[in-house]
């Protein structure tokens, strides 16, 4: 076996690795890589290599141009014009142009099974000014959200020729104006794209090749970064970076996530809404059992931050007057037995993954403490979606990847029509907030209402937010210019391999 | 003659069982709990959206139409589109194929050169220090658990030793040094307990080989016993153990579920773990078939060597 | 004159053979035209090489095996197209010995319930009643009611075969198949066995077909004889007439090839060349080919029985123009190998 | 308990036939100790909350994925437990998920090889092209779809195993059938005149468990594994409650970190698998009738 191991690795060590070539592992084989079909986070990753986005986001979630030069919202709030970047060309060597702009548009809201027009919900239509100006037409006067919503997938584009002649099929080849083409792509195995020598901002591409490998594992990833496999790890677990220390090829950077993780109780959604849809007490009861802060620091070595908003401490839109609360089991034991529920019982919907068992584990034992049962209930995601969409749970345990815009993390959850509300809680003074942040274009205005909005979702307990996670990024020390970015997709622009 | 006869049987006798299978593995799936629609309708999850998955995957039809429409087309040859990255279920499958081949090649190789041999040594020295090593080893490969076994070995030779890598497939004509590297742990995972299973069966048909009239006369003509064990022993204890070979060979192409989830190869297994997680119904209805076929053509093969090797069924 | 207890006509068994490696359906002819008569109290032997269809007889008569075409009748009634549940009632008339004491014998039951099972099925009597007719029956062959409670694998070959017999007698048959009953039992073991079973024929009366290929048992216990080739009868006589004066090739084969005692064990190959496949049997008479007196005519025609003495048929071409018999072997003209005649001497005692 | 449930069911068969294997075995001192290996196993998963140090449902924050010491042998879980205890209270489960499967696959498996192996006709027919559909595709194929079909939980888990196992145990219930029905004491009961029934529950089933009997403890083995891989991929064992294959589960996400939470319940599994297999072994060699 030995012998074996030493010959092969004998003649591995004869093939040389292709220079500048970068390899990423990434957590989940991605879906399918079209920007109006992508449906996992993980799909942003590539595709963000392949595919330009009219605009993008800052490291502090302000927006910046990309394909987009210039642009400017109308008085009345219901239009924006685009001044789009010249020169640009698509892989396949077709113009990027106002009307490209308008096709891609147009097929993210009219192409069947498209998962985009939520983010445009705004958008009533296109005009195009000139080759290189368009304007968006807004149904109701929500240009910031919408602008925000084009620097992510849906202002991603791709070449209306290679869309037209592929049909269903593009997500196999996706042919866009990124900085690299697409190569290949194995199921599960990896994705290949190579350097697009066409691009507008050439000059800033270090890299000639870059795959992305899915591996499920965090260790697994560590070990592969740490082996030289791999230049960059996504996602690793915070349980395993103090393997990180005293390595001195590699290192991991950390960036707050946009998302959070919560316990939802069933408000209103069925029969099952009676244990919680009643009495705000027992919510709070359960919210004062956790301790949050001891959880986040046995479960993951203190480097997730404990929250109770839809957005971290960190962010400007938390409201500070509510910060997190202590853990507090008398008070918690009093309000069950003024609520007549000294014996509280009830279960807990989890998914399979890991890191919610461990924390669904520890907040059992918490709950155990103050008298409450809580039983946990094991599905699997596609069941669990199922499960709490059919208000089949008590509460469910949930996890949200947050957007830059507050409005992604509050309106869908929150708001009475919103399609991920399983909760069924329903505000109409939330509601109107909600509708004003979409609204506001500006960013102090914005900051009020989502501030009041965590304020408000605090006092009713609808959920109770537990922890928000951190991105780390393991990399390699011979990767230069690398920038952890809070929406944890990996941009390549300005990358160096030594 | 007599041969073809029973080969067209045999030929004739799966076609029930492919139908049948393809039923239980239509409604087994359809009775999973969980809406492929919703998991597909992305985080947002738009109710128009949903409605428009259901439709366009005919999720909406009875169950009996839904499957009539499977089977028309895989009568056809064409085994639908997966739910998840809309590529052709017949093109994932060929993709994967060589990849769960070259899986399967390794540690039925590495198997074959562990499992005979012992097996030989062991019932050539029936008691020895040898026999029971071999012995105990096959024992040890039926009964640990394979993806237990496949921790570990990344644990010591890859995390901590950094001599293999860790996970993933790298194609051969990229990089043959990493290609090899990185099919060892795990074909050595899965070799162990095929290896236990041949060198039993190997140990028992040489007892046997070894006992009766002809080894007896081939002693007592005054051949070196070298001889007599490998060239007459060997060969006739082959028969049994080269189908048993075949048939195992079959169950690795689609048994591998877990070490290829362990490791991160993107074969059958991995394919067939997620698309039952995810419920993408096309490619495990699909690749269930395939991998049926699979074992079908194995154990057909099986039958064939058996005839083919076994000189008394020949005449 | 009254029927006889069993009359056997034109008896035959086709099996269909087509396995996975035979690539197509064949027949076997397994029985072929095969007549007989059995009267009460008289034990009729039934001898040939295996394979030759005597145990097939056997099981031919008894209905486990569906006859082909032919007719048996047990006193006068006909028995073959009798529905199951007609047949029952006949089933406590006719009982079956086996060969294979170890086989024959249901390992997870009780001795007790082996021998009661008949009783029980045929509702003849309640359980205190099964016991004592148990305990009756086990006295009857030699062995006591302290064995009820046991289970097979506690006794002896000789012993399971008694067990055997009174299983058999349990119901008071009229006529008893014994397939072999004595081949797997050591020689001190057939002897006894033997005696037992002639013993309870003077007692009972019942009929007995003794299917065997040791024409030395056959000759110690049986009247007449029934000789058989590959599915077909060649020659039934009375005992002594067949070992003084047999007439068929056949027959004569058989007992020159019987070993001589002195020699122990091991017997002689039977024949020249061997026994035809039953798939192929040679055309005309089936012994042809090993015949040493055979002419194109035996190639061409199948002999017909013959009754070339009353009571002695004969089914050869050539059976009245043969070479006188030479006898048996010296050592054999004694009725019964010596040493097992020693051995029922002493019995007889 | 697989063990003991052999000895239970052979006793009123033939205690003296029980004796003879007993005595059989007694030769071979490999499957002694492996016997010894599996009672000890039992003791212990039946005396759990006795010899359990610790309870293993007790997590303490502070002690998370601590290292073997003192206080807590094989050191502390995820979220804070004694792997210890919890290995001891595991082992209820694993010898469970031996059992369970087995009897549920025994007690399906009986009538219908029974019906196919002796009743024979279109019900064979059909009987066994749904066992080779099944058997094309792999035992953990099956357990996992039913497994997730029946949702995550030890006792759906179990007889998801013991479905998943019908297939070989109905072919070989089946070919003991057959086996069976050529014996001379079926010929010797239906000369009697016995009706189909009595002679296949007095005559046959009774005959048909010896030799699928000798194959439970190695079918007890594969269970064992198959539930220890369905607990790992979290359709087995929910948590808090402990078995080895959930504590592999939650083991393998910090593999590099706390390699004990991998190394001990594996080494469980692994060493009860071998003991069940190993006594397997001398089992079917003390039943073989063609040895001494």
């Amino acid at each position: 076996m030995r012998i074996l191991a030493l010959l092969l690795m004998l003649c591995c060590g004869g093939a040389a690795m292709a220079q500048g070539t970068l390899r990423i592992g990434i957590g989940d084989d991605p879906d399918a890589l079209d920007p109006t079909l992508n449906r996992a986070a993980s799909g942003r990753q590539p595709l963000t290599a392949v595919c330009d986005k009219l605009f993008d986001v800052t490291t502090e979630l302000k927006l910046e141009h990309q394909l987009v030069t210039a642009h400017e919202i109308a008085a009345d709030g219901l239009s924006v014009t685009l001044k789009l970047r010249e020169g640009v060309r698509f892989h396949d060597g077709e113009r990027f142009d106002a009307e490209a702009v308008a096709f891609n548009l147009n097929r993210h809201l009219t192409m069947q099974g498209s998962l985009r027009r939520t983010e445009l919900g705004a958008l009533a239509g296109t005009e195009v000014v000139d080759p290189h100006t368009i304007r968006l037409l807004l149904k109701s006067p929500q240009a910031y959200l919408l602008l925000i919503n084009l620097a992510e997938r849906a202002g991603m584009m791709v070449s209306p020729k290679a869309a037209r002649d592929a049909g269903e099929r593009f997500a196999l080849h996706p042919v866009c104006a990124g900085a690299f083409r697409f190569v290949e792509r194995v199921p599960q195995g990896r994705i290949v794209v190579q350097r697009f020598d066409g691009y507008w901002n050439r000059a800033n591409i270090h890299l000639d090749r870059v795959e992305y490998l899915p591996i499920s594992d965090s260790t697994v990833r560590l070990a592969g970064l740490r082996s030289g496999e791999l230049q960059i790890a996504e996602r690793l677990s915070p349980t395993d970076l103090p393997q990180l220390r005293g390595d001195t090829r590699v290192t991991s950077v950390a960036t707050p996530d946009l998302g959070f993780h919560s316990i939802r109780f069933n408000m209103a959604n069925g029969p099952r809404q009676r244990i919680f849809g009643g009495d705000i007490r027992i919510r709070q009861a359960v919210e004062l059992a956790i301790d949050r802060r001891a959880m986040v620091q046995a479960l993951f070595e203190d480097q997730y931050t404990a929250g109770n908003q839809f957005v971290g401490p960190e962010s400007a839109y938390y409201d500070k007057a509510h910060p997190v609360p202590a853990r507090n089991v008398p008070r918690a034991r009093a309000l069950l037995r003024e609520a007549g529920q000294p014996n509280l019982t009830f279960t807990l919907l989890v998914p399979s993954e890991r890191e919610r068992q461990e924390a669904a584990q520890m907040v059992q034992a918490m709950l155990a403490e103050a008298g409450i049962t809580m039983k946990l209930e094991t599905q699997d995601n596609t069941s669990l979606l199922a499960s709490s969409q059919r208000g089949q749970f008590d509460a469910v345990f949930s996890f949200w990847s947050g957007r830059p815009h507050p409005d992604g993390n509050s309106y869908s959850h929150f708001a009475c029509a919103g399609p991920l509300n399983d909760s069924r809680y329903c505000n109409p003074e939330l509601d109107a907030l909600l509708t004003r942040g979409r609204e506001a274009t500006d960013e102090a205005e914005r900051v009020r209402v989502y501030q009041q909005a965590n304020a408000l979702l605090v006092r009713n307990v609808p959920h109770v937010v537990v922890w928000h996670r951190r991105t780390f990024t393991g990399i390699s020390k011979r990767l230069a210019g690398f920038t952890p970015h809070p929406d944890s997709t990996i941009r390549l622009v300005g990358l160096r391999l030594n | 003659m007599r041969f073809l006869l029973f080969l067209g049987q045999r030929l004739a006798l799966t076609v029930p069982t492919l139908l049948m299978l393809s039923v239980l593995v239509f409604a087994l799936q359809h009775l999973l709990p969980g809406d492929p629609a919703l998991a597909l309708a992305g985080e947002d999850m738009d109710p128009d959206v949903v409605a428009e998955i259901r439709h366009r995957y005919g999720f909406d039809l009875p169950i009996w139409h839904q499957y009539w429409n499977w089977l028309l087309a895989a009568l056809q040859g064409d085994l639908g589109m997966s739910l998840r990255n809309s590529m052709s279920v017949v093109q994932l499958l060929l993709g994967k194929l060589g990849i769960t081949l070259q899986l399967a090649v390794a540690s039925m190789v590495l198997a074959l050169v562990i499992g005979i041999p012992l097996g030989v040594l062991a019932a050539a020295r029936p008691g020895s220090f040898a026999s029971l090593a071999a012995s105990g080893f096959a024992l040890s490969g039926i009964s640990v658990p394979h993806f237990w076994l496949g921790i570990m070995l990344v644990l010591a030779f890859s995390v901590n030793l950094n001599w293999f890598p860790s996970s993933g497939y790298t194609p051969f004509a990229e990089d043959p040094g990493r290609w090899a590297m990185g099919l060892v742990l795990p074909a050595f995972v899965l070799g162990t307990g095929i290896a236990g299973v041949l060198m039993r069966h190997t140990r028992s048909a040489m007892l046997q080989a070894l006992g009766s009239d002809y080894i007896r006369t081939a002693r007592a003509k005054g051949l070196r016993e070298q001889r007599v064990v490998l060239k007459h022993a060997l060969r006739n204890a082959l028969v049994p153990v080269v189908t048993l070979g075949a048939i195992e060979f079959g169950q690795l192409l689609s048994g591998a579920v877990l070490t290829e989830q362990i490791f991160s190869i993107p074969g059958f297994g991995k394919l067939l773990v997620d698309g039952v997680l995810y419920r993408d119904y096309a490619v495990v209805q699909g690749l269930v078939l395939v991998s049926a076929l699979l074992f079908i053509a194995a154990s057909l093969v099986a039958d064939i060597l058996y005839f083919v090797i076994n000189p008394r069924l020949r005449s | 004159m009254s029927a006889p207890l069993l009359s056997v006509r034109g008896l035959r068994k086709e099996f269909a053979v087509g396995g996975l490696f035979s690539g197509g359906r064949g027949r076997v002819v397994a029985v072929d035209d095969v007549s007989f008569d059995l009267e009460a109290g008289e034990t009729l032997g039934l001898v040939g090489e295996s394979g030759c269809g005597k145990s097939t007889t056997g099981r031919l008569i008894l209905r486990l095996v569906e006859p082909t075409a032919g007719s048996v009748r047990l006193r006068g009634q006909e028995l073959s197209g009798l529905k199951p549940h007609a047949m029952i009632s006949h089933r406590r008339d006719m009982q079956l010995i086996f060969q294979d004491p170890y086989s024959s014998l249901n390992p997870s039951m009780m001795v007790r319930e082996i021998i009661g099972e008949p009783l029980q099925v045929h509702g003849v009597d309640t359980t205190p009643g099964i016991d004592r007719r148990v305990a009756e029956l086990l006295a009857l062959v030699g062995l006591g009611p302290q064995h009820m409670r046991r289970f097979p694998h506690e006794f002896s070959g000789g012993q399971r075969q008694r067990i055997g017999i009174a299983r058999a007698l349990a119901l008071e048959p009229r006529l008893i198949i014994c397939d072999e009953p004595v081949s797997a039992l050591d020689v001190s073991v057939q002897a006894q066995t033997l005696n037992l079973l002639r013993r309870l024929q003077a007692q009972t009366g019942v009929g007995l077909l003794f299917i065997s290929h040791d024409l030395m048992a056959v000759r110690y216990i049986a009247q007449r004889v029934a000789v058989m080739y590959l599915g077909r009868l060649v020659e039934t006589a009375p005992t002594t007439v067949l070992f003084d004066a047999p007439l068929h090739p056949y027959t004569r084969a058989l007992l020159d090839a019987v070993p001589a005692p002195e020699h122990g064990a091991a017997p002689r190959p039977l024949l020249e060349g061997e026994l035809p496949s039953p798939l192929a049997p040679p055309s005309g008479c089936h012994f042809h080919p090993r015949c040493p007196f055979a002419t194109a005519r035996c190639a061409a025609e199948a002999p017909a029985v013959v009754e070339a003495a009353p009571g002695h048929g004969v089914a050869c071409h050539h059976a009245t123009t043969l070479p006188a018999w030479p006898g048996l072997s010296p050592a054999l003209t004694h009725p019964v190998e010596p040493r097992l005649a020693r051995l029922l001497a002493r019995f007889h005692a | 308990m697989a063990s003991a449930a052999l000895a239970g069911t052979l006793q009123p068969a033939a205690d003296g036939r029980l004796r003879r294997v007993l005595r059989r075995l007694r030769r071979q001192p490999a499957s002694l100790v492996a016997g010894g290996i599996i009672l000890a196993f039992i003791i212990i998963a039946l005396a759990a909350p006795w010899v359990a140090p610790q309870d293993p449902l007790a997590s303490s924050f502070l002690q998370v994925r601590k290292p073997p010491s003192a206080a807590h042998w094989l050191g502390t879980d995820e979220v804070g437990r004694d792997v210890f205890s919890r290995l001891i209270w595991g082992a209820r489960t694993s010898m469970l998920a031996g059992l369970i499967p087995v009897l549920v696959a025994l007690s399906i498996s009986l009538p219908l090889g029974l019906l196919s192996g002796y009743g024979g006709g279109w019900i064979d027919m059909v009987l066994m092209r749904v066992v080779d559909a099944m058997l094309a595709i792999p035992f953990l194929i099956i357990a996992i779809a039913l497994a997730a079909f029946l949702g995550p939980d030890i006792w759906n888990a179990m007889l998801a195993i013991g479905i998943a196992a019908l297939p070989i145990f109905v072919r070989l219930a089946r070919a003991a059938a057959m086996s069976v029905r050529a014996e001379d004491y079926v010929e010797a009961t239906r000369s009697i005149g016995s009706s189909p029934l009595r002679i296949a529950v007095r005559h046959i089933l009774p005959n048909m468990l010896p030799p699928l009997l000798v194959q439970t403890s190695v079918m007890a083995a594969s269970a064992i594994i198959a539930e220890a891989s369905l607990s790992f991929l979290g359709l087995g064992q929910q948590p808090p409650a402990p078995s080895w294959g959930s504590m592999l589960n939650a083991a393998q996400r910090h593999m590099a970190a706390a390699p004990w939470m991998a190394i001990a319940p594996g080494c469980a599994i692994f060493l009860l698998v071998i003991s069940l297999n190993l006594f397997g072994d001398g089992l079917r060699d003390a039943l073989d009738p063609k040895r001494g």
